[in-house]
């Protein structure tokens, strides 16, 4: 009853953080929206037994990249007065509703597109007997020191890799 | 795994408690402990001025209740019944969310807090992981705040505590792995029930790197709770009052009440993580030794029927120990509290600049060489502490001089 | 006596490890150095004495000692060469000796007063130290090789101390002057040594010695071979030619004697000890040595002709002189000429007791004048006189130089009972005996003759002019202190001018006459024990090494006695001793004509040298010029042929062949880079490349309408390819 | 105590210098010059180990040293390292003279990284050719050793120091090159000859004029083929030694070279030269050197006489030192020639020997111009560029007149042994070229020491009068060169112990021919 | 809780993303669209460990995809800012050039 619970809660925090990301005229709310969407998939993790995922999930997002996005929008001068400099194609810089519609009407293409290749999946994919909840924090530290080791340490080069280039990118010259 | 209060829960009511009874008693125990965590906030408020005033050869409070200790009360009832003011020009919304997530991801972290051994409302088994998580929410919610209130002290300040959270999470996370990686686990049982009650066995005295461990974490909650010397965002010289300058009544009282609970959370972990948390010496926490301490009470023996008393001194001194180990954590955690109010009235506030450097250029690296040099102590004296190893290696030329 | 390490090698390492502490102390510690030197040399000294008095005992002509050690082995493979190297010491060898360290002992001892005030006075000592040590392990050596080394290093040791006083541009080319010009005979030298190492497969002095008896060189000849005429010249003409080179660059004879007047830049008691006593009498002392080799190559007459011509050449010019040293320094080229005559008439024994009575005379003479020229002081210049117009009168004054100079003079003018008769006049003696051999041996008598009188002329002349008569610069003779007795002036100077006289080396006062009063017989000791050397003699010698005890000492030697006959028939004995009494008179009367025409020049002045001067005036400006000599070696053949020769070579190499030879190659080089480029650039490039790339362009046109750089373009384009790639895959 | 591989430290352990100072960051200087420093003493303490584990009885390659590892397997390249007593020696003239050349490279003000790991570098490359008997080994040493010397003279060199370096390099390549043609030519008849019946770049295996007989179709008509294989080689070698007519990169190279490049060059570079005749050309064939000792002593009189006297009429210090090392190194061309052992040794000798004192002179050239910042005997306004010198510097006029005379030779100094046993050596065969080749050493006394006259004689020059003496930095890296040269001059026994029976072995292999 | 549910999510994130990553012309919002886009990809992933099978290396691969997000996300705001130092603006069709 509490996963159910947990289950549809998370549902329509994501579904309709997603859809607020993508209604949202403010940049501002569309972050806080993304930051709901992103908890409620927390929330779906915890439910799918990835305990481990949702708390990565939580750590990761809520604290670092929806923080950092808030950062890049008010160093780039808020949500709303990015305007295009040139004056070319006069496109508001969060889409009108031209663009909006080409957005959804490709959006809508491109995922039915992946629903024919995983319809499969959809319809008839093997149940079997779902086991109970479990801690996966072990297994998943097992797996990335043994089996993923490689990709383990590769990730944490691109992190670094991440870290310094980031800090290069973002630090004013003098002209 | 210990039993947590789940497990007295159904051992107390007899049947698993996965219905909808469970939840209900589950969310009684949840607002219970909302509201005594919310009176040790207001408490931390009559306790910062209280200090304050002894620091400062004052006085303090003492007109309302004893000691003046009714003065929270007093606050409370202010806050409430002021108005609630909304910038016109401020984000709505956003404006009203921003408290809320404040007290959200404070309150949350108390779910896996331990206050004693039985009195964790749930021991995940990512409860440190889950602690960093949820307790970032409360950067964003400064954040917002500050964005929100279209001042631009609050911005300053949202900016400026934001950052500053973030940037202080990185020595904080490395500092709690310390402990992470002497434990072996991340549940908060794991890691207290590795330590001991009486302070040899600490992780703060497990080897140096735990010692500087906890060092590096306590400054780094100090930056992440915005508290003086690192209270930039809410540094009244300069910014007013920070991020909540457009805030009254009660949504400025979520804000302080997050911020004094956050003080008591991170001091608990604090606590919990290098300090024994709520064990208690001699293993007095333990209810076995409790209630086979009671058992051989000859008057007690009388008193209650020994065929099926058993659980009923089980449960006795189970009680009276869980209360012994919640002495033993307000103790750690309150003491650490005083500390940081201490340090605030002590200390001249940073810099902004400074106060990067030091997160970045100090304790980052710190941090991160204390990660490696635990490891390292770990691999090569096997997990033994300090204390082991002198006393080891004297047990051991105590035999070898015979 | 035992011969060991320690009584034999000390001799010449004392000096040397005098020379080594020296080197390190002498500036902090001048005088403890200058003690060392003199020590270190005082103890060589007492060695010599006693090896020489062990020599004596034995009195045996043949009587020698001969060990050695290994030097270098270079062995290897089936190849066998061994290098040794080890001491030779005969009665020459003991006599040298004594000699050497005995006259250095001295000078170093006078050294102690002439160089005090000089700034390098410790510096001059190492040099010193240096320079006998090298002579003495010449004296020592069995070898030629280690003859040369220290031949080279004394050399080294003359260039240096002639260019002691370094702040003097003058010294400094006398210093190369002497080295170079030595060097000459010294590669020579060289030559003579590798040409005998040719034949005999090593080069030491006894094993020479055997070849030659063995008649090893009959026969052999050095193949001379240019462009294939090949040349073959005697080889033992060939190689006592070259080392007589080593002796012409040494002991200055003519064509090479243009060094040593040069020489006299150097302080005067290492002129008088390298230049006069030792050094240039090594020389000598090689060809002594080597004398069975000049025989053997029938150098005799060679030799006579270039010792009389220098003998009577240098004497020529010391003539007219002026220069108190450069008047000892002719005298002792043509001293050095004598010897080297005697080496060429055949007159062994009265060669080395002519370097002998030379070097003790010699060293006194250049002494004295030291003596002399270190009282005259100039106020004007600070500088001390060397003029002999400056001085007369000097008798008065110093004393003690006067005596002892006096005698020295005596001795080298050859009065009788002085050692310079008994040694020169045996050398005029033999090389009138040599007469009835041709006419060609009448020029070296009379050259020989001619410059004895000379001799007699110049040297009285100096003695005339610097201690007779009234002071000539009366200022400078004011202001000269009188000379009083002093340990290290003067006493040097009176022990050498005591062995000035005949009677040391010789039975008789003449050396001639009553040789054979008997009983007198055995005071001959000169000439029983120095010998030529048989070379017969060593066919069954065996060198020793160091390790082993020397057993020679309980050999017995049959004691030599002095054969009056010189080895001769009794008639041809009897000719020899008629022409050598008839020689002796000659010697006296031509001294006397000497000393009478300086007295009549310079004493009672009666004669005019100015006349004289002006009479002869052409020969005077030759003699001035000291025969053109110099002019010919340093302007002609140095200045106008070697220079030029050098730098029209390195204009050849540098000029010619590199910028042309050389860098032209690269300039060919650059013209086929320039012909490359031409077809790379216009047909591979311009035609091919360009052509292909011009195609490119039009697809590029049509390209690049694509890249809009409008990156929701892009997804738009990424979104559509692969919708359309996923739908027509009909999964 | 380094077992084996002691070789291979002291071929590696300068790389290892070098890579450490790579790593040092560029302000660092003193720290660079340390570790430069500290790695060229250690290689040397090394080679003082080997020279005192050197079993001086054994003419051949000294197994206890010997290193050997496939390489390149196809093609039969391996990585085969051992010494004998001539390679040895080398080793150990390479290990002090660069030492003392860090020494004297220590006030190098520009771009001090770089020059350090490049001069270490160099000791590395000439370490392994001097240690190498793989001929592919060798040759790439050989080749790798231009890199570093062309930088060291093109960047730090004097005022025309592109040229030099430029034409240094060409020149020797072109060398290189026929060495090349060389290398790959015994490579291809190495199979053809029974006694080693496969392609092999092993020196060993082709050493011993195992292809006297055979011959080689060039240009359409048949040629000896050790004839003109010896000739390619030779060039490759005589550019590097050089002999006369390939001889004008010399000058070019040393007068621009900085003091210790020119040191490094004079003392351990040319010596590559002959020590590849050694090594190579007459173990290889010594029926073709046999068959052309004529030429071989005809070109080294002529390096002889003409080196000298070119070098009389120079003008610049640096120049006339870099002639007298030509003429100097006609020596050894004429020991070769000879094939005796006295003239193999004294030739082998005057290869130590005239590392020894041709280093000195360069060092002493390097210490005054270090005061003076020219090196004009005669400056070319016709007055003299010193003077009075002796007065102004006592110190380094001693120890220029020990390094002028060793260079001179004098007896008693080293420079004289050598040629004394060359000469003896040559004496027997080559009479006239004797005769000739002693006015050499006349003439060599006469530049240097009239150079000496010049420099030192006299009142001091006003120029002269701001010179310092010699300090104690320079005294220090001139002693142990003094000394050597003193002591090998009075006592060469420790030298020639070393070689004499490696050198036996050449004489008595080139005697069967 | 079935599979179809997890997969739903899945495609309204994905479909969002996408949505967002074309209508958009800021490119901050285009980075969120790119957001939605991952978050996707990785609960597919954590639903398919769970319900196809067992074993971890799905949620192995959603640990990476948060990883590779969150440097994405670093990196990409950083070019955004460092964009708009120059430009002064963060509109995506300014952006149509690979030089100042």
């Amino acid at each position: 009853m509490f996963d159910k619970l947990l289950f549809f809660s998370s549902f329509l925090l994501t579904i309709s953080g997603a859809a607020m990301v993508l209604g949202s005229k403010d940049l501002v709310r569309a972050c806080i929206a993304l930051l709901a969407c992103l908890f409620g998939v927390a929330g779906l993790y915890a439910t799918l037994n990835a305990d481990f995922l949702a708390a990565t999930q939580l750590v990761v997002y809520a604290g670092g990249v929806v923080i950092l996005m808030l950062f890049a929008i008010m160093l780039t001068g808020g949500s709303n007065n990015a305007v295009n400099r040139f004056g070319i194609n006069k496109v508001p810089s969060m889409g009108d509703g031209k663009t909006l519609a080409f957005g959804i009407l490709s959006g809508a293409v491109a995922t039915l597109t992946i629903f024919k290749i995983t319809k499969n999946v959809f319809i008839d994919y093997n149940l079997q007997e779902i086991p109970g909840y479990s801690s996966t924090v072990e297994q998943i530290g097992q797996l990335l020191v043994t089996n993923h080791v490689l990709a383990f340490e590769i990730s944490s080069i691109l992190l670094l890799g991440a870290l310094i280039g980031a800090a290069v990118i973002a630090r004013p010259r003098k002209s | 795994m210990n039993p947590t209060f789940v497990t007295y829960l159904e051992q107390f009511l007899g049947y698993p408690a996965t219905n909808l009874m469970a939840a209900v008693f589950f969310l009684v125990a949840v607002s219970i402990l909302v509201g005594v965590m919310a009176t040790i906030g207001g408490l931390g408020t009559y306790a910062e001025r209280k200090i304050s005033a002894d620091i400062q050869a004052r006085i303090g409070p003492n007109r309302v209740g004893p000691f003046g200790l009714l003065q929270m009360l007093a606050d409370g009832v202010k806050m409430i019944l002021k108005e609630d003011i909304i910038p016109s020009k401020a984000d709505k919304l956003i404006f009203i969310l921003a408290p809320m997530m404040a007290m959200f991801g404070v309150f949350a972290t108390l779910a896996v807090l331990p206050f004693s051994s039985g009195l964790t409302l749930t021991d995940l088994n990512i409860g440190v992981f889950y602690v960093l998580g949820v307790g970032s929410f409360v950067g964003v919610a400064i954040f917002l705040g500050g964005y929100a209130s279209n001042s631009k002290w609050s911005m300053l300040g949202g900016m400026r505590g934001a950052s500053q959270i973030i940037s202080y999470e990185i020595p904080v996370t490395l500092s709690i792995l310390v402990a992470v990686t002497m434990a072996g686990g991340l549940s908060f049982s794991t890691l207290v029930e590795a330590q001991t009650g009486l302070p040899h066995g600490w992780y703060l005295f497990h080897n140096p790197f735990s010692f500087i461990a906890f060092f590096v974490l306590f400054i780094g909650a100090l930056a992440e709770t915005n508290r003086a010397p690192f209270d930039l965002p809410e540094a009244e010289s300069e910014l007013v009052s920070g991020y909540h300058t457009e805030y009254t009544g009660m949504r400025f009282g979520f804000f302080a009440l997050a911020e004094y609970v956050e003080v008591f959370v991170v001091c608990g972990i604090a606590a919990a993580l290098f300090l024994g948390g709520y064990k208690v010496p001699f293993d007095l926490g333990n209810g076995e030794v409790l209630s086979n301490a009671l058992m051989n009470i000859p008057f007690l023996k009388m008193v209650v029927p020994m065929t099926n008393g058993t659980p009923i001194f089980k449960l006795l001194g189970s009680g009276l120990g869980q209360l012994l180990q919640l002495g033993s954590f307000f103790t750690k955690t309150l003491a650490l509290y005083y500390v940081v109010i201490w340090i605030r009235w002590t200390l001249p506030r940073l810099r902004v600049d400074t106060l990067m450097t030091l997160c970045w250029k100090y304790l980052t690296p710190i941090a991160l060489f204390n990660l490696l040099g635990a490891a390292t102590w770990m691999v090569v004296f096997h997990g033994k502490s300090i204390y082991q190893i002198i006393f080891e290696s004297g047990a051991a030329q105590a035999v070898g001089g015979h | 006596m035992d011969y060991t390490i320690w009584s034999v090698g000390l001799i010449f390492l004392l000096p040397f490890m005098a020379f080594v502490v020296n080197t390190v102390i002498v500036k902090r510690f001048t005088t403890l150095a200058v003690g060392i030197s003199c020590s270190a040399i005082f103890g060589s000294f007492l060695l010599s004495l006693r090896i020489f008095s062990d020599f004596q005992n034995k009195f045996a002509a043949d009587y020698h000692i001969h060990k050695v050690f290994n030097w270098m082995n270079l062995s290897g493979g089936d190849q066998t060469f061994v290098v040794d190297m080890g001491v030779y010491i005969d009665n020459m060898g003991s006599i040298m000796l004594l000699m050497v360290t005995g006259v250095a002992f001295l000078i170093h001892i006078f050294s102690t007063f002439y160089m005090r005030d000089d700034a390098r006075y410790g510096r001059f000592f190492v040099y010193l130290s240096l320079f006998t040590s090298a002579m003495l392990g010449l004296v020592l050596s069995d070898n030629l090789l280690s003859f040369f080394i220290f031949w080279e290093l004394m050399g080294f040791c003359s260039y240096s101390l002639i260019g002691f006083y370094y702040e003097k541009n003058e010294a400094g080319d006398a210093s190369i002057k002497a080295f170079m010009t030595t060097r000459i005979g010294d590669v020579f030298f060289l030559l003579g040594i590798l040409a005998i190492w040719s034949v005999v497969g090593n080069v030491t002095f006894v094993d020479i010695y055997r070849f030659i008896g063995e008649n090893g060189f009959v026969g052999k000849t050095a193949d001379l071979s240019f462009f294939g005429t090949v040349i073959g010249i005697p080889l033992a003409t060939f190689a006592g030619l070259a080392i007589f080179m080593g002796t012409i660059g040494k002991s200055a004879q003519f064509p090479l004697q243009v060094w040593l007047p040069d020489a006299m830049m150097g302080p005067t008691p290492c002129s008088a000890l390298i230049h006069a006593a030792t050094m240039v009498a090594a020389g000598v002392y090689l060809s002594l040595r080597m004398y069975p080799l000049m025989e053997a190559g029938n150098l005799n007459y060679f030799i006579a002709i270039i010792g009389g011509i220098t003998a009577f050449g240098a004497a020529t010019i010391a003539l007219i002189q002026t220069d108190i040293k450069a008047v000892l320094a002719y005298s002792t080229i043509s001293q050095l000429g004598y010897m080297v005559l005697g080496i060429g008439v055949g007159s062994y024994t009265a060669a080395f007791m002519h370097l002998i009575t030379h070097a003790v005379f010699k060293a006194c003479l250049f002494l004295s004048a030291g003596s002399v020229i270190h009282s005259l002081h100039d106020h004007h210049t600070h500088e001390h006189v060397q003029e002999m117009p400056r001085m007369g009168g000097l008798r008065k004054k110093m004393p003690f130089t006067f005596w002892a100079m006096m005698f020295c003079t005596l001795a080298i003018t050859g009065a009788p009972f002085f050692s310079g008769f008994v040694s020169k006049d045996r050398i005029l003696g033999d090389a009138a005996v040599q007469l009835v051999n041709g006419w060609k041996w009448y020029i070296p008598a009379i050259l020989g003759y001619g410059g004895a009188f000379l001799t007699a002329f110049y040297m009285f002349r100096m003695m005339f002019l610097t201690f007779f008569g009234e002071p000539r610069d009366k200022e400078l003779y004011d202001h000269m202190h009188t000379e009083h007795f002093s340990w290290n002036q003067n006493l040097p100077l009176l022990v050498l001018s005591v062995f000035t006289f005949g009677a040391w080396y010789c039975g008789s006062f003449t050396g001639q006459s009553i040789a054979k009063v008997p009983g007198v017989q055995n005071k001959e000791w000169f000439s029983t024990l120095v010998t030529k050397p048989d070379v017969n003699n060593f066919t069954h010698y065996q060198k020793q090494p160091w390790e082993k005890v020397d057993k020679k000492s309980d050999l017995v030697f049959e004691k030599s006695h002095y054969d009056a006959s010189h080895g001769l028939e009794e008639k041809e004995a009897h000719r020899v001793h008629h022409v050598h009494v008839i020689g002796a008179i000659v010697s006296v009367f031509i001294f006397l004509g000497g000393l009478l025409m300086a007295m009549m020049m310079y004493y009672w002045k009666k004669w005019n040298p100015g006349r004289w001067t002006s009479a002869f005036s052409f020969w005077y400006r030759a003699l001035q010029n000291k025969y053109y000599m110099d002019d010919l070696y340093i302007k002609i053949i140095i200045q106008k042929g070697l220079l030029n020769l050098n730098n029209f070579l390195a204009f050849l190499d540098m000029g010619i062949y590199d910028r042309y030879a050389v860098d032209g190659m690269a300039k060919v080089n650059s013209w086929a880079f320039k012909v490359c480029r031409w077809f790379d650039d216009v047909i591979v490039d311009t035609v091919v490349v360009d052509g292909t790339g011009a195609s490119v362009r039009i697809f590029n046109v049509v390209l690049r309408t694509f890249q809009s750089g409008k990156i929701q373009f892009y997804i738009f384009m990424i979104l559509f390819v692969m919708v359309g790639y996923i739908w027509q895959l009909n999964i | 105590m380094f077992g084996a591989n002691l070789l291979n430290w002291i071929l590696w352990l300068p790389f290892v210098g070098v890579i450490a100072i790579l790593c040092i960051p560029k302000g660092k200087e003193n720290v660079i010059r340390w570790t430069a420093l500290i790695s060229t003493l250690v290689t040397m303490v090394f080679c003082a180990v080997l020279y005192c584990k050197f079993d001086r009885s054994l003419g051949g390659m000294q197994s206890q040293f010997e290193i050997i590892a496939p390489w390149i397997p196809s093609f039969n390249i391996n990585y085969f390292l051992s010494v004998d007593g001539i390679s040895a020696l080398m080793i150990i003239l390479t290990g002090m003279l660069f030492v003392i050349c860090i020494g004297c490279s220590w006030k190098i003000e520009k771009m001090v990284k770089g020059y350090f790991a490049l001069f270490l570098f160099l000791e590395f490359t000439v370490m392994g050719v001097f240690m190498s008997l793989d001929f592919f080994l060798f040759y790439v040493f050989w080749e790798v050793m231009l890199l570093p010397m062309f930088f060291l003279i093109g960047i730090w060199g004097g005022e025309n120091r592109e040229y030099a370096a430029v034409k240094f390099f060409l020149y020797t390549f072109f060398g290189s090159i026929l060495m090349l043609v060389g290398i790959v030519g015994l490579y291809y008849m190495s199979a053809e000859v029974p006694s080693i019946g496969a392609h092999t770049f092993d020196i060993l295996d082709l050493s011993g004029g195992k292809f006297s007989d055979m011959t080689v179709n060039l240009f359409g008509s048949e040629w000896n083929f050790s004839h003109v294989f010896f000739w390619a080689m030779f060039i490759g070698f005589a550019i590097k030694v050089p002999v006369f007519p390939f001889h004008t990169w010399l000058p070019h190279a040393h007068v621009q070279a900085p003091t210790a490049v020119s040191v490094i060059l004079a003392g351990v570079l040319l010596k590559m030269g002959t020590y590849g005749f050694l090594r190579i050309a007459y173990p290889i064939f010594p029926q073709a050197a046999n068959h052309f000792a004529d030429w071989i002593a005809v070109l080294g009189l002529i390096n002889v006489i003409y080196g000298a006297l070119c070098a009389m009429a120079q003008t610049d210090l640096k120049r006339l030192v870099a002639y007298s090392s030509v003429s100097h190194m006609g020596f050894v061309m004429l020991g070769f020639a000879a094939m005796t052992t006295a003239g193999m040794n004294g030739a082998v000798l005057q290869m130590f020997n005239h590392g020894t004192s041709a280093a000195m002179m360069f060092l002493m050239v390097g210490v005054v111009y270090e005061r003076s910042h020219h090196r004009w005997i005669v400056k070319p306004d016709g007055s003299l560029g010193f003077g009075g010198l002796y007065q102004q510097m006592p110190k380094y006029a001693i120890v220029f007149i020990i390094s002028m005379f060793a260079s001179l030779g004098l007896p008693g100094l080293s420079g004289f042994i050598s040629e004394a046993l060359i000469f003896i050596g040559i004496y027997k065969a080559y009479t006239t070229i004797t005769v000739l080749a002693l006015f050499g050493l006349l003439i060599g006394a006469a530049y240097l020491l009239w150079m000496f006259k010049r420099m030192f004689f006299g009142e001091v020059n006003e120029d002269c009068k701001s010179y310092s003496d010699m300090n104690t930095r320079e005294l220090v890296y001139m002693a142990p060169l003094c000394i050597l040269v003193i002591l090998f001059g009075i006592w060469p026994a420790p030298l020639l112990d070393f070689m004499r029976a490696s050198v036996g072995n050449l004489v008595t292999l080139l005697g069967n021919y | 809780m079935s599979l179809f549910w997890y997969l739903s999510v899945s495609f309204v994130l994905f479909f969002c993303g996408i949505a967002v990553m074309i209508a958009r012309k800021n490119i901050i919002a285009i980075l969120l669209g790119i957001e939605l886009i991952l978050n996707a990809a990785a609960l597919n992933f954590a639903a398919y460990t769970r319900f196809l099978n067992q074993n971890l290396d799905g949620h192995i691969m959603s640990l990476f995809i948060i990883i590779i997000a969150a440097a994405e996300a670093a990196v990409g705001l950083a070019i955004v800012i460092r964009f708009y130092q120059i430009r002064e603006s963060i509109h995506i069709d300014d952006a149509t050039q690979l030089q100042h």
